[in-house]
């Protein structure tokens, strides 16, 4: 018996000819919270996925509470006590939440072969409730919103009691109250001598929780450190291999005229008479609580829902939303915040995936295969999108990049008047945040109106100019952002 | 009282629905309603089909079945509700059932395998046969098939070189006509067992300038779009079997027993085997044309000289 | 958070009117009463107990269908794995073979043969289409082989499953094709698994990651397949009283559109077997109907296609429904 | 940024050893040589051109239908749809109609067909392989009630497209569906069109999203489908001369099969029309294969199924090489 939980060495992991892990080595200890950082395609969700038994190593060794293991599996690697929170939520629309939670190791009842429903429903309320919600165990999960299917994923690892969680990203598409609560509920964890394995690209997670950590860059191992003997600075450095202000200062646009106007606008149930209008050069946040209905508003301005009442107005003359194409002809673009179901095509390629939009509004009957390609070679290096080539398809590419390639492809769109990014940097590292944040300074700059939908408190304080606060589909408050402080914001998030 | 029988018919392809035609053109000449129910290829709508013929209580029921053991169902529900039944091509196998049956009327398929078989021997002795049947589970086909191969060996002028499926489909036959060429098989005498596929087979054959250099071509049925090519030549030799004069008969037989005119059972009717070449292509009596024709009353008095009371009594 | 009330989501039950299989029940009344109202011999005994017997056999491939739709996979060999089985029911009921062993046979033929299509689409990682397409020739060439393309006749022998009545007037093949609903139903609502076969079929990814073998769930799916095939096998030679090579040919397409007709989606993961159930008995009523309402034979076709095409504008309603 | 060395970025190529479609070759080239080392007129140009141009309509038909399941699509009617249109084609040619208009008529009918099954699919929201089974049933019925379930024969008519051998021995059939084959595969990957073919069936929300409309791209899609099924349609009725109205019932499975086999997903959004090509010739060289291997008849098809499954058990490493 060893003192490690978990113990890997060696890891080699190549796709194709390219190298995602070079003998990366990584060891859990009980009790602790070790997290892991690096860049966008570092190789944080290669490395976990290889310890929970979702992809086999080329070759290393893998050691699990001192025995080593080979041709590890997630069903093994279930039973050894290992619960993972993938970094892509993963789970079963069709089946209820109790199910999904139960998915696999599911509680039988007396009858033989019959699972116990009752009991499962039970439990499930009981977790979710630790995790600050009270959703009804028999939705299908299909019917839920991105951050409740993470919550629904997170109960998921929670209710097997393991000996080791595995969470990769579990914040990226969590609101405030979710990430506290879940906060609280590592700490506790960690009390009972469970081993922690933690990503996430919030640096200041790591430092509330983080016991260890260990960084990856390009797939190399950087070394690991003790929280407490680190700072941010070092960390970014090691990770990204130069300076990154983690809180980062933007520079100054001026704003000009009015551009963007909204008056009035309503849809039954989900959002109420919201009014806001955006300048030229002006960045617009828009705050609130997970469910708040920011991403209903910006889907009303983009043509996805039909509004009941209001109007719009672009550069003073009516614009009503019909549908997405009408918007982007109107100068409107979105970066959506579910970017598997509602931006990626699967199974084609980057340039594909890149240039979709701009063919769209240039309504080229015939591709010019050059120019695509040259547009998308732009997007890489300004973006610096991490990918093996032209020909790679967006599911291999790394989470954060892929949010990239998605942001990118709006970027082509050179006479667009309107930005509108719902969550625009989930899941994407700090070096590459700061490359999305001097984009959008540059938009602004070109004297376009920028709407910023985010969940990121930093986020939304360093870049808006102000910030409108929903509150359960209304817009409640519109904040000058000056002297604002995060304590404010959320007081006014939450209405006390 | 007005007569009501029952016809289930398999399907509505040509063949199919000209048994029924010819069976509807003795029905309307006799006074008697039909109710025709389609079974779409589908064994348990035949005998739901069946089933509901039965509930209405028809006076009479003909069955033309795609499955070779309908007839039998058919004759078991029949024979409890006391209705009487004729069946239309099933060879004759429904006279073995336990329950009795009116009539089975068929053709002569096994004449028809003779028949060809001497043709070709007569004409055509020492050349190579190549035949496309029909499906090959399909019993006509097999019956056929059985008494053509017993000929030709009997007669030991020619020698079947190949059997192919041509499954009824003229494409196929085309393919399977194409391959048999190119795979080097030697033979000037081919046999399509329909004139549809025969028709389709002629067309490739004269692009590539082969019918009759050396190819000859034999069918049967005497179809109406078959006339036309036998004609011209370019099918040699074929069989008259008419499924209208088939409908006509089946009618006949069932008739003559619910009138009470012929109380025999387990009747085997077989139809007369006429063949077709350009010189008796434009007589009707021995060319039986398949749609309706009054030609069929005169055949008829001829062929079945027992219903000639039955078709004077008609109007 | 102190000051905030706790995020709650209720489950909304949607109103019974809104669900698809309602409007699939109310197209098939309408069609009953319609038809009934203009002959009403549509609404005896006779010919209610004709419609439940004529779709028991399709009823219980559509079920097996149900879960195989459901894993994401589909068999379109089912049809001549029928047929095979019936070849070979019927030569071994001729050679006089006990009933146990036939029935032994047919059940192990069927599964053996489903199985050979799910482990070549798993060993193959082929979609199951085109493998099962391969496959469908494979079996219907083996019976043909094996039969010379004779039929075989049972006449006589072999009549209790297919002919039975209960009571003098239910079939006891539509009890079985009830029975089999009702276990496959709770199979899909109240095993482990059921559980198993939605979450492979809706997201696979997700399941393997939960530790349940993709491989294992979609086999045992395979397996019941079989049984079904086999058990619906010799029903159908029960009642036909003979087999050939193309017996159940073009079942399985029918077996599909039931499935999908009774709201069952084709990428697997969605549906239901009160739907494939409501499916099966649509098929039914519409070609009892063509023939009660006295639609000129040749023109059926035409007519089922067209009430097909309806059943469907009908269920767009419940698509509004689920809206407003 | 600085800091940061550059990626070279190269459209790599995945190596074309590693590819589907090379596997397919693989196969269908072994094939090949055993047949034409047990029978070596295998390889005549005669038999060459033979299997060429009984594949041609084939491969229109098969052309059409991996552009509609690359949207994510199916169409289970176009063989009966083709079928109607060579009915009423051949009873136009009877009655002497001007070639031009039997042309126009033959089109736009089959035009006709393909987008009633489209615009039904999207109207209703239903899966289009239920629409299509219903149209199925409307299009052969239809053509039984106008042909009255009559062969259509036009005997020396209409010869040029189907029997047509340029320079006394290229058929001028296989050089139309060359030309197709080449449009498509142009339409796929050089215009937007077949961009947003592949954008739908990949991820038809994130297509919204992005300002392509589904309905049109779907419909524009089932608009050239019809096309194809009109032009498939007119070279079958020129081969074989004649028409019926279960001429091309059975070909919807083979076209798909052809597609599939050829490495397109049948969720959609995945694949190309170089593999199709490939898929109808595996169909085209199995089943010339089997007469030039002199295979017994009743064997013939145990023995089709045998080599789709074998040719799909090659292309397993495919996968393994793709892993390597
Ligand atoms: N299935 C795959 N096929 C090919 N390449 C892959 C595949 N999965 C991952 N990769 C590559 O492996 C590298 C590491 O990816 P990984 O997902 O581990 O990154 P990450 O560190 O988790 O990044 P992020 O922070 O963006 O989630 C990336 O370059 C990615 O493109
Ligand atoms: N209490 C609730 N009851 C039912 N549905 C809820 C509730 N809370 C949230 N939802 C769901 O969430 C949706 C609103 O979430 P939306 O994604 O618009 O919020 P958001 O402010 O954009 O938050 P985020 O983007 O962080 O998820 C509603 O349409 C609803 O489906
Ligand atoms: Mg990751
Ligand atoms: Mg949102």
């Amino acid at each position: 018996m060893s003192d490690y939980l978990v113990k890997v060495s060696g890891i080699v992991k190549k796709y194709g000819g390219h190298e995602v892990l070079k003998k990366v080595s990584f060891d859990l200890k009980p009790g602790e919270v070790h997290c892991i950082v690096g860049e966008n395609g570092a190789g944080k969700s290669t490395l976990i996925k290889i310890i929970s038994g979702a992809v086999h190593p080329d070759s290393g060794e893998i050691f699990i509470m001192g025995r080593k293991v080979r041709n590890l599996n997630p069903r093994l690697a279930i039973e050894l006590g290992i619960s993972t929170v993938y970094q892509d939520t993963e789970v079963v629309d069709t089946l209820s939440v109790a199910e999904n939670i139960f998915l696999g190791s599911e509680v039988p009842s007396p009858i033989p072969i019959v699972v116990n429903r009752r009991y499962q429903n039970e439990q499930a309320k009981a977790i979710l409730k630790s995790l600050g919600i009270s959703i009804d165990p028999d939705i299908p999960v299909g019917e839920l919103p991105l951050v409740y299917k993470q919550v629904v994923q997170i109960a998921k690892a929670l209710f097997r009691q393991s000996k080791i969680i595995i969470f990769d990203e579990p914040t990226a598409s969590l609101g405030l109250e979710e990430t506290k609560a879940l906060m609280e509920i590592i700490r506790s964890l960690k009390k009972r001598g469970m081993g922690i394995i933690y990503i996430s690209h919030y640096l200041k997670e790591i430092f509330e929780i983080g016991d260890r950590v260990t960084v990856l860059k390009d797939g190399e191992y950087m070394g690991t450190y003790k929280v407490s003997e680190v700072d941010t600075e070092f960390l970014v450095r090691k990770m990204v291999g130069r300076e990154v202000h983690l809180f980062y200062k933007r520079e100054r646009v001026p704003i000009g005229e009015k551009l963007f106007e909204v008056k009035g606008l309503s849809k039954k149930e989900l959002v109420e008479n919201v009014s806001f209008e955006v300048r030229k050069g002006e960045i617009f946040g828009i705050g609130g609580l997970a469910g708040s209905g920011r991403t209903e508003l910006v889907s009303l301005i983009f043509g996805i829902l039909k509004p009941d009442a209001g109007e719009i107005y672009i550069e003073g003359r009516r614009y009503v939303p019909k549908t997405p194409i009408h918007a982007i002809r109107n100068g409107i673009c979105m970066v959506p915040e579910d970017r598997k179901r509602m931006a990626m095509f699967l199974g084609r390629d980057i340039v594909e995936n890149s240039v979709v939009i701009i063919n769209e509004l240039l309504k080229v009957a015939f591709l010019r295969k050059k120019e695509e390609m040259n547009m998308t070679r732009r997007l890489i290096n300004e973006l610096d999108i991490v990918t093996s080539g032209f020909s790679q398809l967006i599911e291999h590419l790394s989470g954060g990049n892929q949010q990239k390639v998605v942001m990118g492809r709006w970027l082509l769109d050179e006479n667009a008047k309107v930005f509108i990014f719902d969550e625009p940097t989930k899941g994407v590292d700090v070096g590459a945040r700061e490359r999305i944040y001097q984009v959008m300074i540059e938009l602004a700059k070109q004297g376009k109106a920028i709407i910023m939908v985010s969940s990121d408190m930093p986020e939304l304080l360093s870049m808006s100019d102000r910030i409108g606060v929903m509150r359960k589909g209304k817009m409640v408050e519109i904040l000058d952002n000056k002297d604002l402080s995060e304590e404010k914001l959320l007081r006014s998030f939450i209405g006390v | 009282k007005q007569l009501v029988y029952g016809y289930v018919t398999p399907g509505p392809d040509t063949w199919y629905r000209k048994d029924v035609e010819g069976f509807l053109y003795a029905a309307k000449l006799a006074g008697v309603k039909v109710v025709v129910l389609n079974s779409d290829y589908d064994v348990e709508k035949e005998i739901s089909n069946i089933k509901t013929l039965v509930d209405m209580g028809v006076d009479g029921m003909c069955i033309f079945s795609f499955n070779p053991n309908g007839p039998f169902i058919a004759a078991r529900e029949t024979a409890r509700a006391g209705i009487p039944l004729v069946v239309t091509d099933n060879v004759g196998q429904v006279l073995k059932a336990k329950e009795p049956v009116v009539a089975a009327i068929d053709f002569d398929w096994d004449a028809m395998g003779k028949n060809i078989a001497q043709y070709i021997a007569k004409h055509w002795p020492g050349e190579n046969i190549a035949f496309i049947a029909g499906r090959l589970e399909h019993v006509p086909v097999q019956v056929f098939l059985k008494a053509f191969k017993a000929e030709v060996a009997k007669l030991g002028k020619n020698k079947i070189v190949a059997i192919r499926d041509g499954k009824y489909i003229p494409d196929e036959a085309v393919r399977q006509v194409q391959d048999l060429i190119e795979s080097g098989y030697d033979f000037t005498v081919l046999h399509i067992f329909n004139e549809e596929m025969a028709a389709a087979v002629v067309r490739w054959l004269k692009s590539r300038n082969l019918l009759n250099n050396p190819i000859k071509i034999t069918s049967q049925n005497g179809a109406p779009y078959g006339i036309a090519l036998i004609k011209e030549g370019s099918i040699k030799y074929s069989i008259s079997s008419s499924p209208g004069w088939e409908g006509f008969i089946s009618f006949l037989a069932l008739h003559a027993y619910v009138t009470g005119k012929i109380k025999k059972e387990r009747q085997w009717i077989l139809l007369p085997v006429t063949p077709v070449t350009e010189e008796t292509i434009n007589d009707k009596t021995k060319v039986v044309p398949w749609d309706v024709d009054p030609v069929w009353i005169e055949l008829t008095k001829k062929y079945f000289p027992q219903y000639i009371g039955l078709i004077d009594a008609l109007k | 958070m102190e000051g905030r009330e706790k995020v709650v989501i209720e489950k909304s039950k949607r109103p019974f009117y809104s669900t698809q299989w309602f409007f699939l029940l109310v197209a098939e009344a309408s069609l009953a009463i319609i038809t009934g109202s203009i002959n009403p011999r549509f609404f005896t005994l006779n010919n209610m107990v004709n419609i439940l017997d004529q779709i028991s056999v399709l009823g219980i491939l559509a079920s097996g269908m149900t879960l195989i739709i459901l894993t994401g996979e589909i068999d379109i060999s089912i049809g001549t794995n029928l047929g095979l089985v019936a070849c070979v029911s019927a030569m071994l009921i001729k050679s006089e073979v006990p009933t146990f062993w036939i029935v032994m046979v047919a059940l192990g033929l069927a599964v053996l043969n489903s199985m050979l299509v799910g482990i070549s689409t798993i060993a193959f990682k082929a979609p199951s289409f085109i493998v099962s397409l391969g496959f469908l020739s494979v079996f219907r060439g083996t019976a043909f082989a094996i039969t010379k393309g004779v039929f075989q006749t049972i006449y006589g022998k072999f009549e209790t499953l297919g002919l039975t009545r209960l009571w003098g007037w239910f079939p006891l093949s539509f009890l079985i094709g009830l029975v089999i609903y009702i276990i496959v139903d709770f199979l899909l609502r109240f095993t482990r698994l059921g559980r198993h076969i939605y979450a492979v079929g809706s997201n696979s990814l997700a399941a393997f990651y939960s530790g349940i073998s993709i491989a294992k769930t979609k086999l045992l799916v395979f397996f019941i397949n079989g049984l079904l095939i086999g058990l619906a096998s010799m029903i159908l030679l029960s009642k036909i009283g003979a087999a050939q090579p193309t017996t159940g040919s073009g079942m399985e397409l029918k077996a599909i559109g039931a499935v999908v007709i009774g709201g069952t989606a084709l990428t697997g993961g969605r549906g239901n077997i009160l739907g494939t159930f409501l499916g099966v008995l649509l098929m039914g009523i519409i070609s009892n109907s063509l023939n009660m309402l006295r639609i000129n034979p040749y023109f059926q076709e035409v007519v089922f296609g067209i009430f097909i095409i309806i059943a469907l504008g009908v269920s767009v309603f419940s698509a509004y429904f689920k809206k407003g």
